[in-house]
């Protein structure tokens, strides 16, 4: 039970900071994760709903985060807007646009009540259920499923693929792509659209698997999570992937201590976010340490 | 590491030694020099405008199949928005491009690159964190889009670098590479991207002489299997060396071409400044006896991977000496300076300014105890270049609590100090509110000078101080140097241009693996081929071969230095 | 340089534009509907609509009596944004609304503020209670709510079903849970009135409680909720807002029965075609608003009283839904209701005002 | 965000000057055109008469002189928001932190005038601690960058939650009264409220001279101080700082700790003017909202008050039209997004042109970048980053 519990809280995190890891390393820091999940989390419900299909309910969300890393694209790109402040932007598009486009769908503006309920696939071990590890696993959704693959997948398209290699690329030398006749900016885009296909996806898991329904802001603030799993984790792939699964453990064990203890709601749930500070700081140090001399500012 | 560095200054070594030769060395392909087309590369009548500034004039370039091109002329003469036109990189207004008589148009690097022809610019456009192989791959990467073909780029580039006795470790990042390294790392990029023309844009600013001497060497071997080279330089002696033909731009247009026999050192150096006087080797100053100004005390300083970069080291300034720092890059002696200025960590020895001891050694506080510091990196170290002049020039005395009148900052004053200090300095600009990015090179540099010069300081620390800048602007920068060393700065120079060094200096202080391992007072005996080879480490020959060679006053460590 | 100017001017003008746009005549609110002779109602919300449960309800009671009665009614709607509170209910009180309705603790004092300001104007204040002795203030009539009355009765038919033996869904084990939103009082007392509950009619049922720290994040409630089960917990209590989807999600994964607390939840106990909410444990804050709202059209609001609510007035009880009447069987149905009747007359007001 | 102005203004020649404002006048244009649309097209998604609501926001903050007070008093707020952020941003650093150390700013305050036995003049107290915790607050991320080198966007915005969860715990357990049903504490004694001046109707806070003030204070803090040249090249420049002998960290940690200083203050006067009393959600986003003001006026402290005004207008504006035509919230929410969108979008003429044809790069110069990045990047490998 736990560990299903884990897999569920981990594959929104493990997707979305793999989608901020993939901007990153292009030279984009995707702040605006958060308001994609949010838009995709909406987009899933809307689309399982008006569909009766989970998978055309994915695909939405999919399509509808994407769109969202596109303004950002087009406004951090091409129109050169301050790359933060437009992740900004795109937060608040989302906070204030699901609620719209739930009122102006179904008059109310609080959750997704008179939607028809969508489910996504879930993908079964048949016989499984009596072994320990593969028991949590099976049944779980498509999106837990694709979480779990995206290590090997990211590791792939880092190592094997021209886009992972130009991703690198991107982030560290633009003038290195521009002479080798590439262009960035395609790389970001490219990038973005793939972070944004992520987060759309951890949304999905959070409206359509774990739980079925649309409510306003009920990514709370879970995308801003994995984009610091994202720096806890290194900014490389296997780093992120295990941060990212901390923080689904984290979830999970603040869940068993609220329940089965005494201790102070706020307190458990500031947790992640002191985690990533002092990892933050952590990390900070050692790096320092590699490059004592010139300052301690990067 | 050790090993490569050293076995290609190895070579190099041996060609240091008949550099005498190089100067008369014919043309490649004696005899006569091809009587008609098709040559290789041809740039017929380029011009290009960037508003009103007329970049290139109807410029003219004929390359040789096979041989070294060299393009001589000063900063500003038009030698980069040629090499940007021919590589794609700017579209000319007007002109032609023709590679073997053939007319080409080049929208875009990917077009020059898809003609064969390759560029290496000065600063390397690599990716830190990928390896020398994925460097060079990048962009034509064999196999399919989602899956790279890693064992056939490996052998490919293998090959190739074999082909060209260019070596690199291909699987390491190139961040873990010295500059060298990177620079063979571009020019392979070019390579296996099927250049059979190569442009190197002042390929050797970053080089010491040892590493220049495996360039040159690199660069004949390409000649010679098939490749035509076109660099661009503004230092007479590369032209020299390497050279078959060269053509000289001046102020955007051709003012001279042909083979570089053809030419004399006196007629380069005319047709490139134009009849402006030019500073030859300055007479050595003569070694002052004036009392101790600065004295540095077996100092060890940290480098940048966390590793002590200088064991040691101990060092006495007079004042008004100019005393030249040299060294094989990445031999402690940019460490050994950045220590002293504070801006390292310094982790064992004694630093005294004008007699008085400093505990706790931090740049602020080596300025306040008189010390004055021009950075390696004039544009990001040197100057915000976003500032104005006026803010550039007092930042120093400013962040001290200088210029301040009823607790605010007093502009008024600093302006019309600033004007003074702009004629003095003679920086060419608009006034003193003019944003520093819009100075050239050599007037930056000025304005940094200004700055570290007119606050007085005892010491005077500066590195590189004419790198990439053309010899008029050189030249009133060494000015600037002398004047302060006379008004009784003592001048801690670092360069790794040894020739500039030989020029200004009054004493001559060699590193070698974080050591001092000569200390010569500069004279007529004392030549680069001298410096060049206690660079390397060979303590026991130089100084010996040279009588001039005194006894320093600090005595080289024992042979050979130990690690 | 340039560009700073360029931006600066930027704003300059967008406020140029709002000052120039400001000669535009005024146009102030109107709502549809509404006799003129009768007083026009205004509900105040002081924070959003959406929350699934204590604001929705309030309009729904509200807008039901208006259009009931003919009246004109409307919904002001401030965000949670605190420092508009006062304002906004100013601005309404100088309005043409007479009835002005509204909600929360944190709005006494502001309410209290308004009322001496406008004494010509009647408030429904609910949720808390005025005190006129120290605002001097007489045209408020207050609702309380007894919140721990709902939470004992869904407690109380945890306890009963655990031990009627034999109820779909209720397994050997023993242990209930129940899940607020956010750890603040009203809440407390949901949780404190379920604990009771399930004491009075079970006292050997262990009792797990947990808040999600959010009234708006299901995915913590189903962790929450799908925790609890782990522990054995086969009936949950949910008084958490929004968070209670995920809540009764956890339930119909996991085959418990969840208790909701809106007749919304109720009337729509399924989840992916499985039936999850047993029943939902009401506090009807929409019959004591309509009921107010009653009142004021005909001029007999009580103004300057307090009504505590609960199931005296009959609006906390357990709903009588499809699954409640199919699942739970009739002793303990029966039982519910006779505890209902008693906590009418008072007779656990000794547990649940602790 | 680099401090471009500093010590000089450069001359202003006046042909530049006219085509400045031609120019700007036409992206104003644009932009003013833009947010009336997007205001229309999302009101006609939401309101029954999206004309009427369209006119109730533009007008409602004169439609009373209430109203008005409290358009001023809501734009005060956001001023000291902006300048806080203004304050950081023209240091060359990065912070999202000004929601929490509003926060905690005014729990600061809060917790000092409940607790103080009341006297004239202890809303000062209040102020003062305010500023000191914002201060403290903002020391954090300071420091963490100064001397840990860690990421001060991640690192602000990770303390904006620890602040909500922080405020909202502290009240639960501490500063409710025991009846209370929701986190919220008491009123303050009227003398902890920030005073203000009734003209009729009309109520003008001390906060709004008190923002300006502050407004004026970092403007002279920046260009006129030792300390804020400081800041400028540590922000345009840390290697150039070094080399001049400026303090890095101490700017660093400095600025950042000031910014957080104005935010606390912001939260106090909020919690003293506004809310008179602390109570969860008091920041309401207005951290974020002085991120737009700032950036509204490209982080020049003089033209803050202005941009609050107008910004505050339009916020106001909303609130009205949400009163009186019942439209949700969200617009505004909605509109505020398109609005940092529009104006942080720096390049869209010459983009447009771009697409136009014109064979320029969009970035308005040569597509390979000339040596300074190149030199940076070769730098940052020596010093082995």
């Amino acid at each position: 039970m736990l560990l299903s519990t884990i897999l569920q809280n981990a594959a929104p995190y493990v997707l979305a900071a793999t989608g901020c890891l993939l901007a990153d390393r292009a030279g984009v820091v995707n702040i605006a994760s958060e308001g994609m999940m949010l838009f995709g989390a909406l987009a899933a419900v809307l689309g399982a709903g008006y569909s009766g299909f989970g998978l055309v309910g994915l695909l939405a969300a999919i399509v509808v985060a994407s769109l969202l890393a596109a303004i950002l694209a087009i406004f951090h790109l091409h129109l050169r807007a301050n790359l933060i402040l437009a992740g900004l932007a795109v937060n608040l598009l989302a906070t204030g646009g699901t609620v719209l486009v739930l009122y102006s769908l179904t008059g109310r503006t609080g959750d997704s009540s008179g939607i028809p309920q969508g489910s996504l696939p879930e993908i079964a071990i048949p016989g499984a259920e009596h072994v320990p590890v593969l028991a949590s696993l099976s049944g779980q959704s498509i999106v837990v499923w694709l979480a779990l693959i995206s290590l090997p997948a990211t590791l792939y398209l880092w190592h094997r693929t021209r886009l992972g290699l130009y991703i690198r690329a991107a982030g560290e030398s633009e003038s290195a792509l521009v002479e080798s006749g590439l262009r960035p900016n395609r790389v970001r885009w490219a990038a973005l659209l793939l972070s944004g296909l992520l987060c759309g996806m951890a949304g999905a898991q959070l409206s359509l698997s774990t739980t079925h329904g649309f409510v306003r802001d009920m990514v709370a603030g879970r995308g801003f999570i994995a984009l610091g799993a994202m720096y806890l984790g290194a900014r490389t792939p296997v780093g992120t992937f295990v941060a990212a699964s901390l923080f689904g453990v984290l979830d999970a064990v603040a869940t068993v201590l609220q329940v089965r203890t005494n201790f102070s709601t706020q307190i458990l749930l500031s947790i992640p976010y002191v985690a990533i500070l002092l990892a933050l700081f952590l990390n900070g140090q050692r790096l320092r340490r590699v490059r004592r001399g010139i300052g301690g500012v990067s | 590491m050790v090993a490569t560095t050293r076995s290609s200054i190895g070579s190099g070594f041996s060609v240091l030694m008949t550099n005498h030769d190089l100067a008369t060395v014919e043309p490649h392909g004696a005899g006569e020099p091809p009587t008609g087309p098709p040559y290789r590369l041809e740039a017929v009548k380029l011009s290009k405008a960037y508003g009103q500034l007329t970049a290139n004039h109807e410029v003219s370039l004929r390359v040789t199949s096979q041989s070294v091109h060299a393009v001589l002329g000063e900063n500003g003469a038009g030698k980069s928005t040629l090499m940007k036109m021919l590589y794609g990189v700017e579209q000319p207004d007007s002109g032609q491009i023709r590679l073997d008589g053939v007319p080409v148009k080049l929208p875009n690097p990917k077009a020059a690159v898809a003609h064969g022809i390759g560029m290496v610019f000065q600063h390397f456009g690599l990716v830190p964190s990928l390896t020398a192989a994925e460097n060079i791959a990048l962009g034509v990467e064999p196999g399919r889009p989602w899956r790279i073909d890693k064992r056939e780029i490996l052998d490919s580039i293998g090959a190739l670098s074999d082909a060209m006795g260019l070596h690199v470790d291909l699987k390491r990042p190139v961040a873990r590479m010295s500059t060298a390294q990177q620079q063979r790392v571009e020019i392979l990029k070019a390579l296996y991207r099927g250049a059979r023309v190569l442009i190197l844009d002042e390929p050797t600013a970053l080089l010491t002489p040892q590493e220049r001497r495996a360039l040159f060497d690199a660069v004949r071997r390409l000649t010679e299997a098939g490749t035509t080279v076109l660099f661009i330089t503004h230092k007479l002696s590369e032209v020299a060396e390497l050279a078959d033909d060269v053509t000289i731009l001046r102020r955007g247009h051709v003012v001279g071409h042909g083979r570089h026999a053809d030419f004399n050192t006196a007629q380069l150096v005319e047709l490139m400044v134009g009849g402006r006087p030019v500073t030859a080797r300055r007479a050595p100053a003569p070694l002052p006896t004036a009392p101790k100004a600065a004295s540095f005390t077996g100092l060890s300083v940290t480098g940048s991977q966390g590793r002590e970069a200088v064991h040691g080291v101990s060092l006495d300034l007079r004042e008004g000496e100019v005393c030249g720092l040299v060294g094989v890059d990445g031999n402690g002696q940019l460490e050994f300076l950045e220590g002293i200025a504070g801006i390292r960590p310094v982790t064992a020895g004694r630093i005294e300014i004008g007699g008085v001891a400093l505990r706790r050694w931090t740049h602020r506080r080596a300025r306040a105890a008189g010390l004055g510091y021009v950075p390696e990196d004039r544009l990001s170290a040197g100057v915000v270049p976003a500032f104005p002049i006026v803010d550039n020039m007092f930042a120093d005395r400013i962040t001290y609590g200088g210029y301040r009148r009823h607790g605010r900052l007093d502009k008024s004053r600093m302006r019309s100090e600033a004007v003074r200090l702009i004629e003095d300095f003679d920086i060419r600009c608009t006034g003193p509110l003019q944003p520093a990015e819009r100075l050239s090179g050599g007037n930056i540099q000025k304005v940094v000078l200004a700055r570290e010069i007119s606050r007085g300081p005892k010491v005077l620390l500066v590195a590189e101080p004419t790198r990439g800048l053309d010899i008029g602007a050189a030249a009133r920068i060494h000015e600037a140097l002398a004047d302060a060393a006379r008004e009784g700065t003592a001048i801690l120079v670092l360069s790794s241009d040894v020739d500039e060094v030989l020029a200004i200096s009054s004493r001559i202080c060699v590193f070698h693996e974080g050591r001092l391992v000569a200390d010569l007072v500069n004279g007529d005996e004392v030549t680069a081929e001298i410096i060049g080879a206690l660079m390397l480490g060979s303590a026991e020959d130089g100084p010996a071969d040279s009588p001039a060679a005194s006894p320093a006053d600090v005595a080289p460590p024992a042979a050979g230095g130990g690690a | 340089m340039f560009r700073r100017r360029t931006r600066a001017l930027q704003g300059l003008g967008v406020a140029l534009v709002c000052l120039l746009s400001a000669c535009s005549p005024a146009s102030n609110g109107s709502a549809d509907g509404g006799d003129p002779g009768k007083p026009a109602v205004a509900l105040f919300i002081p924070g959003q609509l959406g929350d699934g449960g204590f604001f929705d309800n309030s309009q729904t009671g509200v807008k039901e009596a208006g259009v009931r009665l003919g009246l004109k009614v409307r919904t002001v709607e401030t965000g949670p944004d605190p420092s508009k509170w006062a304002p906004a209910l100013n601005d309404v009180a100088g309005g043409d609304d007479q009835v002005i309705i509204v909600g929360t603790y944190g709005m006494k004092q502001i309410v209290e503020q308004a009322a001496q300001a406008h004494p010509e104007k009647s408030f429904v204040l609910y949720d808390v209670e005025s005190t006129p002795a120290e605002c001097g203030c007489h045209n408020i009539y207050s609702i309380l709510y007894r919140y721990s009355e709902s939470g004992f009765l869904a407690g109380a038919l945890a306890g009963l079903l655990h031990k009627a033996g034999g109820v779909e869904r209720i397994g050997s084990g023993n242990t209930v849970g129940v899940i607020g939103g956010q750890d603040i009082p009203v809440i407390q007392d949901y949780i404190n009135g379920f604990k009771a509950g399930v004491a009075q009619t079970n006292p050997s049922l262990k009792v797990l409680s947990g808040y999600a720290g959010s009234f708006a994040d299901p995915v913590k409630g189903q962790n929450l909720a799908a925790q609890m089960i782990s522990d054995g917990a086969d009936v949950l209590f949910t008084a958490a807002g929004g968070t209670d989807k995920g809540v009764i999600q956890a339930a119909a994964e996991h085959d418990v029965w969840a208790i909701g607390n809106s007749l919304t939840q109720a009337d729509d106990p399924m989840v992916n075609g499985k039936t999850a909410v047993l029943t939902s444990a009401v506090t009807s804050v929409d019959t004591s608003l309509a009921d107010a709202v009653e009142k004021a059209a005909a001029g007999t609001l009580p103004l300057g009283t307090t009504v505590r609510f609960g199931a005296k007035q009959k609006t906390n009880y357990v709903a009588q839904s499809q699954p409640y009447l199919k699942y739970v069987p009739e002793p303990v149905r029966g039982e519910i209701e006779k505890i209902t009747t008693e906590m009418a007359d008072g007779r656990y007001d000794s547990v649940l005002d602790r | 965000m680099s401090a471009s102005e500093t010590i000089a203004v450069v001359p202003r020649q006046s042909g530049a000057w006219r085509r400045a404002v031609l120019r700007g006048g036409g992206r104003l244009a644009a932009t003013v055109a833009l947010a009336i649309i997007v205001i229309f097209v999302l009101l006609a998604m939401s309101a029954d008469d999206p004309a009427a609501a369209l006119g109730s926001l533009l007008s409602g903050p004169f439609t009373s002189s209430f109203r008005t007070g409290q358009w001023l008093s809501d734009s005060a707020n956001l001023m000291l928001s902006g300048a806080a952020v203004a304050m950081v941003f023209r240091a060359g650093q990065f912070s999202l932190g000004a929601e929490g150390q509003i926060l905690v700013g005014a729990l600061a305050a809060g917790a000092a005038v409940l607790h103080l036995p009341s006297f004239p003049g202890v809303f000062v107290v209040g102020l003062t601690l305010g500023a000191l915790a914002g201060f403290l607050f903002g020391l954090v991320p300071g420091l963490m960058k100064a001397y840990g080198g860690s990421d001060e966007i991640v690192s602000t915005l990770m303390l904006n939650y620890v602040a909500t969860y922080g405020f909202a715990l502290l009240i639960n357990r501490y500063l409710q009264p025991a009846s209370a049903g929701y986190p919220v504490s008491d009123f303050f004694d009227p003398a902890a409220f920030l005073p203000s001046l009734r003209i009729g109707q009309l109520t003008i806070g001390l906060a709004l001279p008190f923002a300006i003030g502050c407004c004026v204070a970092v403007w002279y803090l920046i260009n006129w101080t030792k300390t804020g040249f400081e800041m400028g090249a540590v922000g345009a420049s840390v290697p150039f700082a070094q080399a001049t002998g400026m303090r890095v960290r101490r700017s660093v940690w400095l600025s950042m700790a000031l910014s957080g200083l104005i935010a606390g203050l912001a939260g106090a006067v909020i919690a003293e003017g506004s809310t008179h009393r602390l109570i969860v959600g008091l920041s309401a986003n207005i951290g974020f909202d002085g991120i737009l003001v700032a950036l509204l006026t490209a982080n020049r402290p003089l033209l803050i008050p202005l941009a609050a005004v107008a910004y505050g207008y339009i916020r106001t504006g909303g609130d009205i039209a949400q009163l009186s035509s019942g439209i949700p919230r969200e617009v505004i929410t909605t509109l505020q997004g398109f609005l940092i969108l529009a104006v942080t979008a720096r390049a869209p003429l010459a983009w447009i042109r771009h697409r136009a044809g014109r064979r320029r790069p969009a970035h308005g110069g040569p597509v390979i970048p000339g040596p300074a990045p190149l030199r940076a990047a070769a730098s940052s490998q020596r010093t082995g980053s």
